[in-house]
């Protein structure tokens, strides 16, 4: 297991788009953050039933999404890109389909490096299906079996990146976010999935190992993007939102300390963070995923990306043509302005009108500033065990946001700034020692999961 | 209206449960719903007094303050909490020991769906406005709508479905609960559904929030 | 008549966007080309025929559109925009369909103002009708009168801004561009589309002064945006529809020579050269508008944008929500982008990275670059008479492409090479007296167009 | 093969018309398809042989480069004109004075829509490659379909819509096809079409481009 006690990126200025200490090689001729920022495309079926009769068109389906891209990117002379294929239940349940879908796109960026010369690589995310239980069983059991297996026969069928969106410790957090409720939050973040990522990553790295491709990276998904598709409905509070996305960030580096090397996962939104700590290259969804979720972070989160992600669109046919496509031209320029921005050494002002015009909108922008970043990667790599850490990373931000709420940058509405001060109050009660929040989480949600999947011991 | 009925109501709309209760931060050391309900009965106020006047207003407001974006989530949940707190009190004073509800709804996450947060929600919200929910959980199959629907006739049903692939087990499940229950309304809602998908579907009526069901529920109650 | 004889902006640092000489105001509250970008929404029907029994759902359709929007801008928190209602074909042949949306819209948007404060104007756009027969008869007619009677009642149901994509000359050009033919495509616009647009543009004119409304302008979509779509397709050469591109400003322009005011309408590519000799506001569309055309221009397509557009896209679901809601938020999210850049005095450095991140990529490109737009206005403004004017456009056009080919800007392919000496020589003789190539185009398309639609005596 | 028949290839590929015509530059001045069709002639070379070894196959030439991107609707068109010349000389030789077709396609876009460049492009593409191809025009009403397929029996039918309320004529104009005459095939194509679609409204065949149309048909015709 690697430590990280320091930044990779301890200077803001070197936070940013296309450039990562680390970059990652893969795929045909790909090499990721070394300088260009490159699409990553993502798509899922439209409205149809996944079943053997309909197995031939499911088939047909991503041959045409991969013949679309693939024109698109010939018509734009695209230097290269990424293909992420996320597959549906069905698909991992039964891992010969995912390893089926796999394997026509894999055929079909071959061709294109082939024929074009452009360079392209897949990732592979798998579902995580140990979430179907309540309470979920994590290390064992049916659901872990097909995940696994899914993953070692998407590397056989020509993965060259792994990635899941895991769900440990989700069966609390759920909960506690309804009640906003910081010290079941932190606890399920800082314990239970910081647990859960840091197992399943050396299950994964084993696979990879073994077909020698990339461990991708992880996602706070479930946890964090829920809290921000909340917020945007006016069900929880931005500020609530904003606190959890930096808490969720240790979890997910937990994935770099056990293996992964990126490129993290698009929905990832802890992505700069992972980059400032690890040097590891990121993938980012921004205003161009508009089409999967609405945002309060469409322009800042391009200020450190070396993938730019649409993260979702169904294959349905726009005026234009096919979703897909139509999203992969969307991608592929805004990836030239990123990449003339670099050519022409403007990227720092670039980055800034990024950050800029966003931060002054919305709390949940603040948590994305470079500086911010910092500020709270540094405050959890000097903590070690992922509770000190999830429980630093909620401080500093919340420290963070008074500090941008007080200088005016940001303006916080009366029910946001009473909730400001209730937060305020509980966090502070949250407890300091891992052991003292351990207890209270069997005390309070005992019942909601196996303290087997963590290797912890049953305390009854 | 009496004063202490008043103050229960700040109470329950505000989410203080009892005297040792943190929040709000600007009630600290008052009492709160737990107590002041003790202090109603003891004043002899009729039960269905306390919870008409004091209980259901205070859950009310915070209802239309939510639905006006004036609250969230967390606030309704709270109040939630002190109204339970109240409804201890109170219980032994009603039959079933429970308020009347406006009616049931049988909801869950279909078939092959894991997605339930907005489900979750959803119930919540219902339950707020007075309704009984039974929920069945995610991955629903068609038939446990319809086991529930047999130990809940006259039950409304409520679907929910968050992926492209499995909204459309939301068309089978509507299907065969007509045809085994005729007559009974589902409603679906998630975020990839639409007007349109519902029609198709033969569905009785497609939200895109729990504010607009319910409001919507309530109408055809009355 | 107004005559342009010398160029608005005569130095290329000043055409710019979100900022032009003569700003308009309309709408509620709105003001166009005075420091701010706005995002131009547009949006049209999914699958859905549209008769008496579907009309109430295609009201909804509006309705829900309207209500979508609107909600996106209160999260946004946005200053404001422009809905463009582009009606469809039976809407402008029954004029009160027509309006009976236009109304529905309006209503949401003065709400929208009333609630918000958030500012907007409603541009309708009416079908030009008169394109149904072969030859088009265009003064007179069932055809030319309904159109004149949807503006007409577009502007009583509330219309802030009238436009029209207007079709004269397209009988002509349509086959020209087939055929590469340049005396063609130059007469058809020079002499045929440069008379009807002066003439509509007069009626229209008319209409908005009676209403007190805005006269907005036309638009070459019917010829140079064919002309994109078809080199797009791969079935004529890029350098002969930047060619078309150019030729067909002195048309467009003619609007603005008759009483439009701005702003041009969004799928008007000649807009930087409206701009440039008027100083009108325009209307731009550009990678943002990947869901109605996939296009060689979508990042230059912003340098002098004051509006900026999707086209269209229907009204079908995404995952995140309703594709018009989708992408009013896309548009939102770049506008912040160049309203920050111009509030820290960086829109130049900006500008700079749209038009650097195309021009290399495709010869199309190079008709929007500033330097470019501004020599080719010169050259039409040195001229007088719409034929004089486009056939300078063409050679001047020609001349910046064969620098842009020698110097090494531009790389253009084998068969782009042999289609670029073909078309020097048939530059070199079309007619330079604009009687002489309208005898041409009689002999050579006679039968093809009615002379009294142009008020032209039919010579035979 | 005969060096005349060779040359007039080329000049059918490459749209050189006759010695005066200025295209292509490099082949001002020299015989044209005009010239060496009546030298082929006067040479005592079959028509049929002309026709297939020098026009078909220089026409083939330049199809093929169109479908690899290597030639423009144009190229196609100048290529046309110069077969078209040297046909002048071969009709006499044929009796019905056309090359035989492969076959005989009604086109036209459907009701309520003007859009009519992709139609046109598609109808060139096919008579480029063999087809007889009838077109009705723009805003083609039902029955104009029927009552072409009345005068040219057993033809194929090709819709274009370039709207989204217009694409769906394309249904009521395949059924009333397919019940007036059944068995006919029904194709489909333009910017706001599917696959989906076609299976939708039960048409025989989408496709995006002319070119994947012509080698289709090429295909079934075999
Ligand atoms: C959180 C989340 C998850 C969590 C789920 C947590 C949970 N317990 O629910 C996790 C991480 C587990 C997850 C897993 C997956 N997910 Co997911 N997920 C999301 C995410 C980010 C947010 C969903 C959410 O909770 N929103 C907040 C709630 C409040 O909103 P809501 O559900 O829409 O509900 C509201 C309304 O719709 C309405 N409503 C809902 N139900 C009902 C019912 C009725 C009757 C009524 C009236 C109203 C109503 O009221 C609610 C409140 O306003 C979305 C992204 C998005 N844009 O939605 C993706 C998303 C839905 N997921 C997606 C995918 C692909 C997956 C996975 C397959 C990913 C993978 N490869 O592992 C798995 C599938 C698991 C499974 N078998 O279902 C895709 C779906 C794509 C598709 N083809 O449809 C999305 C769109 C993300 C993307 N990639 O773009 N996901
Ligand atoms: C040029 C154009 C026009 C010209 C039409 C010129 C003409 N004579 O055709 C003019 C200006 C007149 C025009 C008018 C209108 N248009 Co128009 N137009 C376009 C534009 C820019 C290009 C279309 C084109 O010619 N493309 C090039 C050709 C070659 O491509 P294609 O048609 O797709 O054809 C190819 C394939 O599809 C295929 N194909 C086509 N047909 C068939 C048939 C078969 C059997 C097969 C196998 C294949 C096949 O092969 C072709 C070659 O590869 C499009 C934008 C776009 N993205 O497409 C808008 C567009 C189609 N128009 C649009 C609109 C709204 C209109 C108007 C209503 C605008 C208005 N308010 O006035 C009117 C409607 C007029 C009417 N009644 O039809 C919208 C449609 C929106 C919608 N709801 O569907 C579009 C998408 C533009 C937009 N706003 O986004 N338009």
């Amino acid at each position: 297991m690697k430590k990280f006690n320091s930044l990779a990126i301890s200077n803001a200025d070197d936070l940013i788009f296309g450039n990562a200490q680390n970059p990652v090689k893969c795929g045909n001729g790909m090499v990721i953050g070394d300088g260009v920022v490159f699409p990553e495309i993502n798509f899922t079926l439209p409205s149809i039933k996944i079943s053997g009769e309909t197995w031939k068109e499911v088939l047909q389906q991503y041959r045409e999404i991969a013949d679309n891209i693939s024109r698109r990117a010939r018509a734009l002379k695209a230097p290269g890109f990424v293909v992420e294929f996320e597959q549906l239940p069905p698909m991992t349940q039964n891992p010969q389909m995912g390893a089926e879908i796999t394997e026509i796109l894999k055929n079909a960026l071959n061709q294109l490096y082939q024929n074009d010369g452009i360079k392209n690589a897949l990732r592979v995310t798998v579902v995580d299906l140990r979430d179907a239980d309540r309470p979920p069983q994590l290390r064992d059991g049916n659901a872990c079996h097909q995940t696994l297996s899914a993953f070692e026969l998407s590397a056989q069928a020509g993965a060259d990146i792994l990635s899941i969106e895991s769900v440990g410790g989700k069966e609390i957090h759920d909960q506690a976010l309804m009640y906003a409720d910081l010290k079941g939050i932190i606890a399920s973040l800082g314990i239970l999935a910081y647990r859960d990522v840091s197992w399943l990553w050396q299950q994964i790295k084993t696979i990879t190992n073994r077909y020698n491709i990339i461990a991708g990276g992880d996602t706070a998904c479930g946890f964090a993007n829920t809290a921000m598709q909340l917020a945007g409905q006016g069900m929880l509070p931005d500020i609530l939102a904003a606190l959890v996305r930096a808490a969720s960030v240790p979890r997910s580096l937990a994935a770099y300390e056990n293996g992964a090397i990126g490129p993290s996962k698009d929905c990832a939104y802890e992505g700069p963070y992972i980059k400032a700590i690890t040097g590891t290259p990121i993938s980012m969804e921004g205003k161009s995923s508009c089409c999967a979720h609405f945002s309060p972070l469409g322009n800042i989160a391009a200020a450190a990306a070396d993938l730019w992600s649409n993260e979702s669109v169904q294959n349905v046919r726009l005026l234009s043509g096919n979703a897909p496509e139509v999203f992969y031209e969307l991608l592929e320029y805004d990836c030239r302005l990123f990449n003339t921005a670099t050519k022409h050494n403007t990227q720092r002002q670039l980055r800034e009108l990024f950050v800029q015009s966003d931060i002054r909108q919305n709390i949940q922008a603040l948590m994305l500033e470079p500086e911010t970043v910092l500020k709270i990667s540094r405050a959890i790599v000097e903590q070690t065990g992922g509770y000190n850490q999830t429980l630093a990373a909620a401080k500093t931000a919340f420290h963070c946001m008074q500090q941008a709420a007080d200088s005016g940058l940001v303006h916080l509405s009366e029910i946001e700034s009473s909730w400001f001060l209730k937060l305020k109050q509980e966090l502070d009660e949250v407890p300091v020692l891992e052991d003292e929040a351990l207890n209270w989480l069997y005390e309070n949600y005992g019942s909601l999961f196996i303290p087997e999947s963590y290797n912890l011991k049953n305390l009854v | 209206m009496h004063d202490i009925l008043e103050q229960l109501s700040i109470c329950v709309e505000r989410g203080k449960v009892d005297i040792k209760s943190p929040f709000p931060a600007d009630m600290k050391g008052r009492e709160g719903a737990d107590e002041l309900t003790r202090k109603a009965i003891e004043n002899k106020i009729p039960a269905s007094k306390i919870l008409n006047d004091a209980l259901m207003t205070g859950m009310q407001r915070i209802g239309e303050k939510f639905g006006q974006g004036k609250a969230f989530i967390p606030d309704l949940l709270i109040a939630a909490k002190a109204m339970n707190a109240a409804m201890e009190h109170l219980k032994p004073f009603f039959e079933s020991g429970e308020a009347k509800h406006k009616g049931k709804i049988i909801m869950g996450t279909v078939s092959g769906d894991l997605h339930d947060i907005g489900k979750n929600i959803v119930k919540m919200v219902l339950k707020g406005s007075g309704w009984d929910v039974i929920d069945l959980g995610v991955d629903v199959s068609s038939q446990k709508f319809i086991d529930a629907l047999a130990e809940h006739p006259g039950s409304y049903v409520g679907l929910s479905a968050l992926l492209t692939t499995t909204m459309l087990h939301m068309q089978d499940t509507t299907q065969v609960i007509k045809d085994t229950y005729p007559g009974t309304k589902v409603f679906v809602g998630g975020a990839p559904l639409s007007q349109e998908f519902c029609d198709k579907i033969g569905a009785d009526g497609y939200f895109r929030d729990p504010q607009s069901f319910a409001k919507y529920l309530s109408g055809i109650v009355q």
